[in-house]
């Protein structure tokens, strides 16, 4: 074993001889650089594998003498990992700093060596006098190397930064000062306990000059502006640097010196200053236009909420590797973006579109840092926030839950701000670039990989192997972009298939709540997945991300725990994420969508830490849950689930999203994503369904809310749909209409209710999948999403055309197909639960339907068709055979509805006890209300049908077949073409009439919230006025203000 | 009568004071240095008075005997002012000088730059 | 208006920090450092406790010292090595008296310096003074002849051997009982006063010493003439 | 007046001294009479560590702070400009 010293002689003697090393050439002076820090690299990981393996913690005496009278220092776990991260990070910034400069400078090579030394030696040292030296090492190597690179940039924020630091170790040298005075030791954890001893008068005070210098060390607000500016001017490579030695250090420092405050007046405000400069610098992010500035702040935020972390790690409420997770994760991802930034080297926000769009790679890493940087999985970040999450639940901390996940909202907003520039122009961009070198890259592939340890993690929460396994092949695929899509369609399908036929009866039964959702996943990924053999992928990393979904939400489904559930609830979130932004307009759509699913993750989280907060580990577990916690966490569940479900109110995401996804994706969107939600009402939230109810007594039903939620979104969306003039909208309205319908079944909390919801659930992935995949193809040949620029496709389009027309029937929910089923069992529910006015509100909106269903297949197949399309093909075959794979189901259930509504049957007797619904015969259902034959249903329509076209065949007006041009201008100037398709503007009298309902109230308030907040932002910045003297004063102030407020106590 | 070390508290809260008004009221950059260097010999004095203590002497024991002997060290070293402060200082003034000269250096530089010392002509990153 | 309330600022927090002086009275040594003052004559040899405190007890702050200047050092001329806008530093050549003047008390200066980083652990100052005495030297020449040009090479060696040096003792301290800078086992601790006594301690003072004056030497060095030496060739 | 309060007294002039000092570099308007102030004010900080019996700190100061410090701080000013003005 190697003496721990050595992590800071060795580099520290090099240093020393560096200039001199430097006579034999440039090239000697960067081997021995690297070699040093290679030996750092091998020493600390090989401390690092002692300790995690049980080696005792390493003492290191100097001076010869035990502390207090020598120095001592510490090499424990969390040091180690502190020490192999800043040796890591300052092995690859030297390979990426390297030929950053034109003309190398040997003390580039020798300040970056000493930036690692001063970080190392702060976070071993015990004594609180070395902490000084070492945070002026670290600082002074700061202000030196921040030239680095860009030079006048990197002065302006070097010096602002050098004087609110100067100002800084002055506070931080009176402190140790008088605290030497007061306790007569110099040693850490000597004066902690003689400072609890023994509160002095004044030492109120003390503290809190050492607490000011540490804030404005560690950047938090209201002191990091200028370490912001130090971002926005200096090298990013620098930056990365400095992320991955200093930062940490004096984070690590401070979470030493927590232990002097424990039980002075000090606390509450460490958490108060963390939280606030969480919450702010998220906030000034959103509007930032620099790339890199924007960093600063994400960085400053990530600070404050450590710093916020450590009172409760104190008070064991927290764990320190809970908090060690995020520094790691915020070093490896920071560190990434900024070499990428450096890479890319575009300052401006916008200059970004389409960045790394010929290099794949880059991109991965990218997306890869920043789902890190926000905190999802399976990155190291999300289980640290989670563990933090559940710390601050069992200590009864609601209202700083609620500000942290605000805060992370503000966060998605920026970030996926970010990737949406990114994906935006990224067709259009393919120029030539300059070659990068491998030391360039060298950091950003190293350490995205390094973030992947957290799939560990995700293993042990999922404990799932077919969902991990998916996943796998995923990413397996994302990275083998040489095969070719169709390829890689065929092997998602094989995947997805083996999957179905290692789980089928186990889990794939219909009999099961889980076992249904399951089964809708496989089928609909298959489906797509088939359909995707004759359509081109829209990305190369489509369909590994496609799979990386598909496993997540296994294993969502398959968990057992709450960390599982929502650790797959992310991951489908980011990876569907990823797949809306795949089309060519789909980055603005899918950021809203993303917007909202964080929104919606974070209500589900909320809900979740309720209940974690209640003991509760298990979904099993939570109808244990009750009173007040049953129904603030039933609460948030519900409205987490139906934001994520588009409910009316939170809708505004899903049209943009369904429509510009690409349209291989829309099904699966429609049909099966669009089902989870309805999978978290049905088992997450319903678990806890009951005492929520029964809390609040007679007084009032919360599930009545979640009632006409659903009403509401199926009213409000069948209304909006029939006025679309783009297929796919109108789909996606429709769509989100229909899971309307399922919430509202959901909530009626009745065996009928359930099954009219489950039923409903099988039967819209079927035909709503086979509706997106009809128009997919139609979109394919035609190219274009209008209806105006459709028409009369029947006779080049014949199955597709059978394909919507079954479609249409199965939706409108007439007989004689199965969609006729669901709606009759639903509107019995609400009879019977007595909510008449909500049947009578859905029989209303099923008639509209029936608008959009007729605009549907009339605009698109009826009607003349164009000359253009006059050599139009029929859709790809796998297209149709995915559609026709749909169509047999459907036909299926709709002469024998049994055969799903017997399982159903028997799930929900499972859950509820019993069940209302007799089934007498094999086609024939009876309930309270009375009997439903499906065969004599099925003969008595298609007679009536028969006998009508008879009728019209031969009593009716002759059709007059009229040419497309077939149109006479009376001397007027006409129209745009499109206003002159007899499909345009179809239903205009109607929209008239509904006018008031439609004028957008629900887009407004979004857009007022996204207006408000941003000029909060713009107002606030200012507050970092640029200039350094402010800087200082504000540090000033902050003095007065804590000491105001702590020492009035 | 002083009976303790008041006056040169006050003097080094003095020196403080003064140094950290010219280092936020002071537009120019030499100034603000200038500030800094006298605010870290306030700081300085307060830190070695912090550990005077009035009629003792220096720290440096100049009689062999003591030694061996261990009662008379016992007395000596009662009349003998705390030598970590002066330790912790000598080390903050090399420190001090140190980080003042990189403060300049900066200054020189960025007065080719601008051109000028004004540190409001310093303040193009904002917001 | 900024300037106003920076003033009233700085007043109440002077205010605030008067508030302390009850505590920065005079009372007792406190634990560690009557150990120091009872103890550090048995322990290191040297009169001058304030010596064994900084090379000894607190050695690992002396290195971080010695650190700190290196890195100053070396930053000042990270920051200045372009030449760009650079002011160059024009001075009228120094007369024939003062020049001739200068090298003579160079030699003694240097001497005296070294005097006083050899002495430090029995009388006040060390290497820190020494140094500076040392480089006060260094600086008399530079004054007297700007067109002097420093022995760099020479100086960058003394610059890193001292340093190296420096942390050689501490691994040596290291290997020998197990402790970073450690002063027993090494060196015998000698005669108390002498000039070879206090064990290790006059061997890294003198180390410091070195260090120190070749780098205060270069800061002078790197501040008069950084950037501006490319100046006379092109 | 014995020696001890003499010497108070010349502690309190020292002080003065130090603070009069310190005030000339923060307001003389000439750089480089500010920067030989501050060299002053350290100077005679310098004689206040001797009278706080710490002789180590004083000849530290005075070598470094009131020497060195200085002598930089000259070669800065004469790299820049020596006088101070703001521009509006």
């Amino acid at each position: 074993m190697v003496s721990p010293m050595l992590l800071i002689a060795v580099p520290l003697a090099v240093a020393f001889l560096l200039p001199v090393i430097d006579h034999l050439g440039r090239t000697a002076t960067r081997v021995v650089h690297l070699a040093t820090l290679a030996f750092g690299i091998v020493v600390a990981g090989d401390w690092l594998y002692r300790l995690a393996g049980g080696a005792a913690t390493a003492e290191i005496l100097t001076g010869g003498w035990p502390p207090p009278f020598g120095i001592n220092l510490r090499l424990g776990t969390a040091e180690a990992v502190l020490v192999l991260l800043a040796y890591l990070t300052a092995f690859v910034a030297a390979l990426y700093l390297a030929d950053r400069e034109e003309e190398s400078n040997v003390r580039g090579t020798v300040i970056q060596t000493v930036l690692v030394v001063g970080a190392i030696g702060l976070i071993m040292t015990r004594d609180l006098f070395n902490t000084f030296v070492f945070l002026e090492i670290s600082g002074i190597g700061t202000y030196a190397l921040v030239v680095f690179g860009r030079e006048k940039s990197g002065l302006e924020a070097g010096f602002k930064y050098m004087v609110l630091g100067s100002v800084a170790s002055i506070f931080v040298l009176l402190g140790v000062a008088f605290l030497y005075k007061l306790t007569g030791t110099l040693n850490l954890d000597d004066m902690a306990g003689k400072l609890s001893q023994a509160m002095v008068a004044g030492s109120g005070l003390i503290l809190l000059l050492l607490l000011v210098g540490m804030i404005a060390e560690l950047k938090l607000f209201p002191l990091n502006g200028p370490a912001i500016d130090l971002y926005d001017g200096a090298e990013p490579g620098v930056m990365a640097l400095l992320v991955g030695t200093t930062v940490n250090a004096v984070f690590y420092t401070f979470a030493k010196m927590t232990a002097l405050y424990e039980g002075s007046q000090w606390v509450e405000a460490i958490t108060v200053v963390g939280m606030l400069t969480f919450v702010i610098a998220n906030l000034f992010a959103i509007r930032q236009k620099k790339v890199r500035r924007m960093l600063g702040y994400s960085s400053s935020a990530q600070l404050g909420l450590l710093v916020f972390l450590l009172p409760f790690v104190r008070s064991g409420e927290i764990l320190a590797s809970t908090v060690g997770l995020l520094v790691v994760n915020h070093t490896l991802a920071k560190a990434a973006l900024l070499w990428l930034a450096g890479i890319e080297g575009n300052e401006e926000l916008d200059g970004w579109r389409g960045a790394f769009a010929t290099r794949p790679l880059l991109r991965v890493g990218l997306v890869v840092a920043v789902l890190a940087m926000v905190g999802l999985p399976p990155f190291p970040g999300f289980w640290g926030k989670w563990h933090a999450l559940v710390g601050l639940a069992r200590g009864g901390h609601p209202w700083w839950i609620t500000i942290l996940l605000l805060g992370s909202l503000l966060e998605f907003v920026y970030y996926f701000g970010w990737l949406r520039r990114v994906f935006d122009g990224i067709q259009e961009r393919a120029e030539a670039l300059r070659p990068l070198k491998w030391t360039e890259v060298a950091g950003v592939v190293g350490f995205t990989v390094l973030l992947f340890f957290g799939v560990r993690m995700l293993g042990e929460a999922w404990g799932s192997v077919a969902a991990l396994a998916l996943a796998a092949v995923g990413v397996v695929l994302v990275l083998a972009s040489v095969i070719p899509g169709r390829m890689q369609a065929a092997v998602v399908l094989l995947a997805v298939a083996a999957t179905a036929w290692r789980l089928w009866g186990t889990q794939l039964v219909l009999s099961d709540f889980r076992g249904l959702i399951l089964t809708v996943v496989l089928f609909g990924a298959m489906v797509v997945s088939l359909a995707g053999l004759g359509l081109p992928a829209p990305r190369k990393s489509y369909w590994g991300v496609f799979l990386i979904l598909v496993g997540s939400i296994v294993a969502m489904i398959e968990t057992t725990s709450l960390l599982g559930f929502f650790a797959g609830w992310e991951i489908m979130t980011w990876s569907s994420y990823l797949l809306v932004s795949s089309s060519q307009k789909g980055s603005r759509p899918a950021f809203l969508y993303m917007v909202f699913s964080g929104g919606a993750g974070f209500l589900v989280l909320g809900g979740l830490m309720v209940a974690l907060g209640g003991g509760v580990q298990t979904l099993a577990g939570l109808t244990t849950l009750t009173g007040a916690a049953a129904l603030s966490a039933w609460a948030l569940l519900a409205a987490g689930f139906a934001v994520k479900a588009a409910a009316w109110g939170a809708h505004i995401w899903a049209p943009d999203a369904y429509a510009e996804s690409p349209d291989l994706f829309t099904p699966f969107l429609s049909g099966v994503i669009s089902k989870l939600p309805i999978f978290g009402l049905g088992v997450v939230a319903a678990a806890i369904a009951a005492p929520a109810i029964s809390y609040l007594g007679r007084a009032f039903d919360p599930t009545h809310i979640l009632a006409w939620v659903g009403g509401l979104t199926a009213f409000g969306m069948t209304l909006l749909a029939v006025f679309q003039e783009d297929a796919k909208r109108l789909l996606a309205y429709s769509s989100v209409g229909q899971v309307g319908y399922i919430i509202l079944g959901l909530a009626v909390m009745s065996p009928l209710g359930w099954t009219a919801a489950l039923y409903h659930v099988v039967n819209h992935l079927l035909f709503k999948g086979l509706l997106f995949l009809a128009v997919a193809g139609v979109i394919y040949r035609v190219g274009s999403r209008q209806f105006s620029s459709m028409g009369g496709l029947i006779k080049r389009m014949p199955f597709s055309f059978v394909s919507v027309l079954i479609g249409i029937i199965a939706l409108a929910g007439v007989p004689p197909l199965s969609g006729f089923a669901g709606k009759w069992l639903l509107y019995e529910a609400l009879m019977e639960r007595g909510w008449l006015l909500l049947t009578a509100f859905m029989m209303f909106s099923s008639v509209i339907a029936f608008l959009y269903c007729f605009r549907l297949i009339h605009s698109i197949f009826l009607g003349q068709l164009k000359t253009v399309h006059r050599d139009v093909r029929e859709a790809p075959w796998p297209l149709i055979t995915a559609q026709y794979l749909l169509v047999i189901p459907i036909l299926v259930l709709s002469v024998r509805p049994r055969w799903l509504l017997d399982p159903l049957q028997r799930l929900v007797a499972d859950r509820f006890g019993s069940s209302t619904l007799q089934a007498v015969g094999d086609n024939t259902l009876v309930s309270s209300f009375g009997y439903f034959n499906a065969i004599a249903i099925l003969v008595l329509v298609i007679v009536l049908f028969v006998g009508l076209l008879i009728f019209l065949l031969t009593a009716g007006p002759r059709a007059k077949k009229v040419g497309p041009l077939d149109i006479v201008y009376a001397g007027e100037v006409p129209p745009p073409p499109e206003e002159l398709h007899y499909a345009w503007a179809f239903f205009r009298p109607y929209q008239r009439a509904f006018q008031p309902v439609l004028r957008g109230a629900v887009s407004a308030f979004w857009r007022d919230v996204a207006d408000v907040s941003e000029a909060i932002a713009d107002a606030g910045r200012r507050f970092y006025t640029g200039n350094a003297q402010t800087y200082v004063l504000y540090a000033f102030l902050l003095v007065l203000a804590l000491a105001g407020i702590g020492l009035a106590r | 009568m002083m009976a303790g070390n008041e006056l040169y508290v006050a003097t080094a809260l003095g020196l403080i004071f003064i140094g950290l008004a010219t280092v936020t009221i002071k537009r120019n950059l030499i100034k603000m240095v200038i500030g800094f260097s006298v605010a870290d010999t306030g700081v300085n004095l307060l830190i070695v008075a912090l550990g005077w203590f009035p009629n003792r002497t220096a720290p440096i024991i100049d009689d062999p005997s003591l030694l061996s002997d261990r009662a008379t060290l016992a007395v000596r070293s009662a009349a003998i002012v705390d030598p970590v402060p002066q330790a912790l200082v000598l080390t903050a003034i090399v420190i001090g000088v140190g980080v003042t000269a990189l403060m300049l250096a900066y200054v020189i530089r960025l007065y080719a730059t601008e051109g000028s010392l004004d540190v409001s002509r310093f303040g193009r990153m904002k917001w | 208006m900024k300037q106003i309330v920076s003033f009233l600022a700085l007043a109440t927090l002077a205010v605030l920090l008067w508030n302390l002086a009850p505590i920065a009275m005079p009372s007792d040594l406190g634990p560690v450092a009557s150990h120091y003052v009872s103890h550090g004559l048995q322990e290191n040899r040297g009169s001058n406790l304030v010596t064994s405190v900084v090379v000894n007890y607190r050695g690992f702050d002396t290195l971080g010292e010695v650190t700190v200047l290196f890195l100053s050092v070396s930053g000042v001329g990270f920051v200045l090595r372009r030449r760009s806008g650079l002011k160059v530093h024009r001075q009228r050549p120094a007369s024939e008296i003062i020049t001739t003047g200068a090298r003579m008390l160079f030699a003694p200066t240097v001497l005296f310096g070294a005097y006083i980083f050899v002495h430090g652990h029995l009388t006040p100052g060390g290497g820190f003074q020494g140094g500076a005495v040392v480089a006060s030297a260094v600086l008399l020449l530079i004054l007297a002849d700007r067109d002097l040009v420093l022995p760099h090479a020479a100086l960058g060696w003394l610059e890193s051997l001292s340093g190296f040096g420096f942390v050689l003792a501490g691994v040596v301290g290291l290997v020998v009982s197990g402790s970073f800078l450690a002063n027993h086992g090494i060196i015998p601790l000698g005669t108390w006063n002498r000039l070879l006594s206090a064990g290790i301690i006059p061997v890294i003072y003198v180390l410091i010493g070195l260090k120190v004056g070749s780098e205060l030497a270069a800061l002078l060095d790197v501040m008069v003439h950084a950037a501006d030496e490319g100046e006379a060739h092109s | 007046m014995n020696v001890l309060s003499f010497l108070n007294l010349v502690d309190l002039l020292v002080c003065a001294v130090v603070l009069i000092a310190a005030g000339g570099a923060a307001l003389h308007r000439n750089l480089l009479s500010a920067v030989v102030f501050a060299g002053v004010a350290s100077l005679a900080v310098s004689f206040l560590f001797l009278r706080l019996a710490a002789p180590d700190v004083a000849m530290t100061e005075a070598a470094i702070g009131a020497g060195l410090s200085t002598v930089i701080f000259l070669i800065a000013v004469r790299r820049t400009q020596e006088t101070e003005e703001e521009d509006r």
